[in-house]
């Protein structure tokens, strides 16, 4: 197998991994108030969520190799996403405490 | 858009040959079947619709959200994440084990996708029993619906993988067949259920 | 044995079938009067609870279960019909056998809802009442499958490019007259008297004349067809 | 089958419509496909208007009334239910037309049978919980105002469930279809269509929860359960209506690959992303 080819799946596997560990860690650090609502917890999970998907679309499904065409799209789908996620909490939280 | 299709390999024949000598030249290509990116596409809209719609019911009672969630075991889904995370990367290297021609790697890497997968079910059915056995169902409250929705499509949409692995397994399996371009179809739809859970994670585990 | 043999054999249940028919239509007791749907509650409910009209409302509707898939087989008659036909697709053949599907499973729910009124009539008079009025407006106005499948009968009858074709012109335009004939039926809903009302005029007895004379016809000139192609398959054979 | 006797075919006329029409009844080759493809037309814009318009019964009424609020709510639209599902039950049986039309396409590709015939019965069965069964139990609810009000929720919930809760042959049916897209090796449909028709088949999965809540986004009135399963069957719709006029044109009657039209070469994609968004 191409070893630089290799080698990068594994790095990509490996960041991946840790960003979900460091999830983990974060979470676990405000554990003690995990039942008031937390903007910052849940816009930096939602960001950290779409930084992986991304990686996952552009290093495993190959899109980086990909027509300019398809990176636009997913791009477009994962903005799409990240907006209406978190407008929606935003916009659902003020409304629903204001 | 011309350009997708320009460049998409038919399956088999000396056009895959082609495609494969685009590729060593450095020219963009599509990962599998183009059509293969129209159901991933869509079917990420439609998740993203489930999941906005899940937010926003969220924000009319996060009291009752956090309270529920808070049942939940973020070790779990860590686990399942690496697991569909350790999947996804072997199904990647079976494609690219494929592409050069090794198709021994390429299917020990599928098997070795299939047993994750394998192992992301099995956790997910424990941690359903554990929910139901403390008391928590389908119609507890809305965060349990949502859980138990979420969970349970995404789930579907990986016993459906097994059958798209299983397509891959029988085009690398015989020298007759290996068409390259299936295979990465049925990687890219992987990826896709890999992609899926790492935002359902994050939203039922994580998000406060 | 010959293929047209065989259906020569499927068509001669018609005529069995067409006494099954006649028999339950003159048992039921709300067919040869048919129940009016202004009847009251109580009404209604009395006339299941009638000891003598009970057993007949049950044989009745037995027999009209079996009359209802009977047809089945000579629909499957006509499909064969119109694959001799000189068509380039077999979409009209296929959407006969669609038909087959659907039209009898509604025949069925009717009955269906009229042996659960009888099965228990002691039930509250608003059940049976309930039963009863699903049960006559499954049955009458549920036309959309026979409409359609005249209505498919006629265009492969007309889109036939044989020099002799299989079925006459006529049977197309008779299968139209049929069609229109059973369109007032699917408003039973708007009255409960005069002719639209499920025992008036046009959606009783236009309709199930029309549905009657479509089961004669259609027995007939597919007896004319089949024996006709057995001649020709004979001629060929020799 | 049997081949059609040569004659010599005049001009297409121009000039008026109904000319127009009238070479194509005698003269046009793929009249049956025209028939089949516009019954699906007219009968889906006909579907919309009884159901939306006239009936009023989509979008669903909330599953949570209590038996007063559904006498009220049979009483506000008496006429439009009688009048609605009485052109319903006229035209229901178009459906067969339709399902032969789309039973024929799995026919002229390059696979058994066997799928063309459990699309067409499958189908055939589907009218029944898709729209008849609704139409009997809204009948019989509209025709007597002063029923039982108990009784009158157990139509309600029999017309609504009947029609949203029976998804098993929408489901298999659209899984059908795709293993024949996906398998067919004469083009009548692009692969991209087969995918799509698991996105359908999906969307009829989720709509099970309908028989268990009676309020919130999975109930059958839910934003889950009707809005986005609708958004997605009326997209789906749209497609395949689309693909099925091109696969009449580039139709051949041959038994091998239909031929692409030169009109659009390779622009399969193009039209697929854009119905994905």
């Amino acid at each position: 197998m191409n070893r630089r080819f290799e080698k990068r799946l594994s790095f990509v596997w490996l960041a991946l991994s840790a960003i979900t560990l460091a999830q983990l860690a974060l979470a676990s650090l405000g554990e003690q108030d995990a039942l008031t609502p937390n903007a910052a917890v849940t816009s930096s999970a939602i960001v950290i969520a779409l930084i992986k998907v991304r990686v996952v679309i552009r290093e495993f499904m190959e899109v980086r190799y990909a027509p300019v065409l398809l990176c636009r799209l997913t791009d477009l789908w994962m903005a799409l996403t990240g907006v209406s996620l978190l407008g929606s909490y935003f916009v659902g939280m003020a409304l629903s405490t204001g | 858009m011309t350009t997708v299709a320009s460049a998409e390999p038919r399956a088999g024949g000396p056009d895959e040959r082609a495609g494969a000598q685009e590729r060593a030249r450095g020219v963009r290509f599509v990962p599998g079947q183009p059509d293969m990116w129209v159901f991933v596409l869509f079917e990420a809209l439609v998740f993203t619709s489930y999941f906005t719609v899940y937010v926003i019911r969220r924000t009319q009672s996060p009291d009752l959200f956090l309270q529920s969630q808070a049942h939940l075991d973020l070790r779990v889904g860590v686990f399942n994440t690496l697991v569909l995370l350790v999947s996804s990367w072997a199904v990647a290297r079976c494609v690219q084990a494929a592409r050069e021609g090794s198709f021994s790697a390429a299917l020990n890497n599928a098997y070795l996708t299939m047993l994750f997968g394998f192992v992301f079910l099995v956790s997910k059915v424990l941690e359903w029993a554990t929910e139901i056995e403390q008391g928590f169902g389908f119609t507890t409250d809305e965060f349990f619906s949502f859980y138990y929705f979420l969970t349970a499509i995404h789930f579907l949409h990986l016993l459906i993988g097994f059958v798209v692995l299983g397509v891959a397994v029988y085009e690398i399996r015989s020298p007759a067949r290996r068409s390259q371009e299936l295979v990465e179809t049925c990687a890219t739809y992987w990826h896709t259920i890999d992609f899926f859970w790492v935002l359902i994670f994050a939203l039922l585990y994580v998000m406060r | 044995m010959r293929r047209a043999d065989g259906e020569l054999i499927l068509l001669w249940t018609l005529p069995v079938l067409g006494l099954i028919w006649l028999s339950a239509f003159l048992l039921f007791p709300g067919f040869v009067q048919p129940m009016s749907p202004a009847m009251s509650a109580e009404e209604v409910a009395a006339f299941y609870r009638d000891p003598e009209n009970l057993a007949r409302i049950r044989y009745s509707m037995i027999l009209f279960n079996w009359f209802a898939v009977g047809l089945i087989p000579i629909l499957a008659l006509i499909v064969l019909q119109i694959r001799r036909m000189a068509h380039r697709t077999p979409i009209f053949s296929y959407a006969i056998i669609a038909c087959a599907a659907g039209g009898p499973t509604i025949f069925l729910m009717a009955n269906l809802f009229w042996l659960l009124a009888a099965f228990r009539p002691e039930r509250d008079p608003q059940q049976t009442l309930m039963f009863n009025d699903l049960a006559w407006v499954t049955f009458s106005s549920q036309v959309g499958f026979l409409i359609a499948q005249s209505v498919i009968l006629a265009l492969a009858i007309y889109l036939d490019r044989h020099e002799r074709p299989v079925f006459r012109p006529w049977v197309a335009h008779f299968n139209l007259v049929v069609a229109v004939l059973l369109i007032p039926a699917a408003f039973v809903g708007l009255a409960m008297e005069g002719p639209i009302a499920w025992d008036g005029l046009l959606s009783f007895w236009v309709r199930n004349i029309a549905i009657g004379l479509w089961i004669v016809v259609m027995g007939l000139v597919l007896a004319q067809a089949i024996t006709r192609q057995r001649a020709e398959d004979e001629a060929m054979a020799t | 089958m049997s081949a059609a006797t040569v004659r010599a075919v005049p001009e297409m006329p121009s000039g008026s419509l109904i000319r127009k029409i009238a070479w194509h009844w005698r003269h046009d080759d793929k009249r049956e496909l025209w028939i089949g493809w516009w019954t699906l037309v007219i009968f889906y814009n006909l579907y919309g208007l009884l159901f939306f318009l006239i009936a009023r019964t989509q979008p669903p009424p909330p599953p949570s009334l209590a038996p007063s609020e559904i006498v009220q709510w049979f009483d506000d639209r008496h006429y439009g239910l009688l009048y609605g599902y009485a052109f319903v039950s006229i035209v229901g049986g178009a459906t067969a037309i339709m399902n032969a039309t789309l039973a024929y396409t799995m026919r002229r590709m390059s696979v058994s049978r066997a799928f063309a015939y459990s699309y067409l019965v499958i189908y055939a069965l589907a009218t029944l919980p898709g729209m008849l069964i609704m139409g009997v139990a809204c009948t019989v609810g509209a025709m007597r105002p002063d029923r039982d009000p108990e009784l009158m929720s157990w139509l309600y919930d029999f017309a609504f469930l009947s029609f949203e809760g029976t998804m098993g042959v929408f489901l298999i049916g659209s899984l059908v279809w795709m293993v024949a897209v996906l398998l067919d090796e004469n083009r009548v449909f692009p692969k991209w269509f087969g995918y799509l028709n698991l996105c359908n088949a999906l969307t009829e999965v989720v709509v099970a929860p309908a028989w268990i809540f009676k309020r919130g986004v999975f109930a059958w009135d839910g934003a889950i359960a009707w809005w986005i399963n609708m958004a997605v069957f009326v997209t789906y719709t749209t497609v395949f209506l689309t693909l099925l006029r091109k696969m009449i044109v580039r139709e051949d009657f041959g038994s091998g690959p239909l031929p692409e039209l030169e009109s659009d070469h390779a622009l399969e994609p193009a039209g697929a992303l854009g119905a994905a968004r």
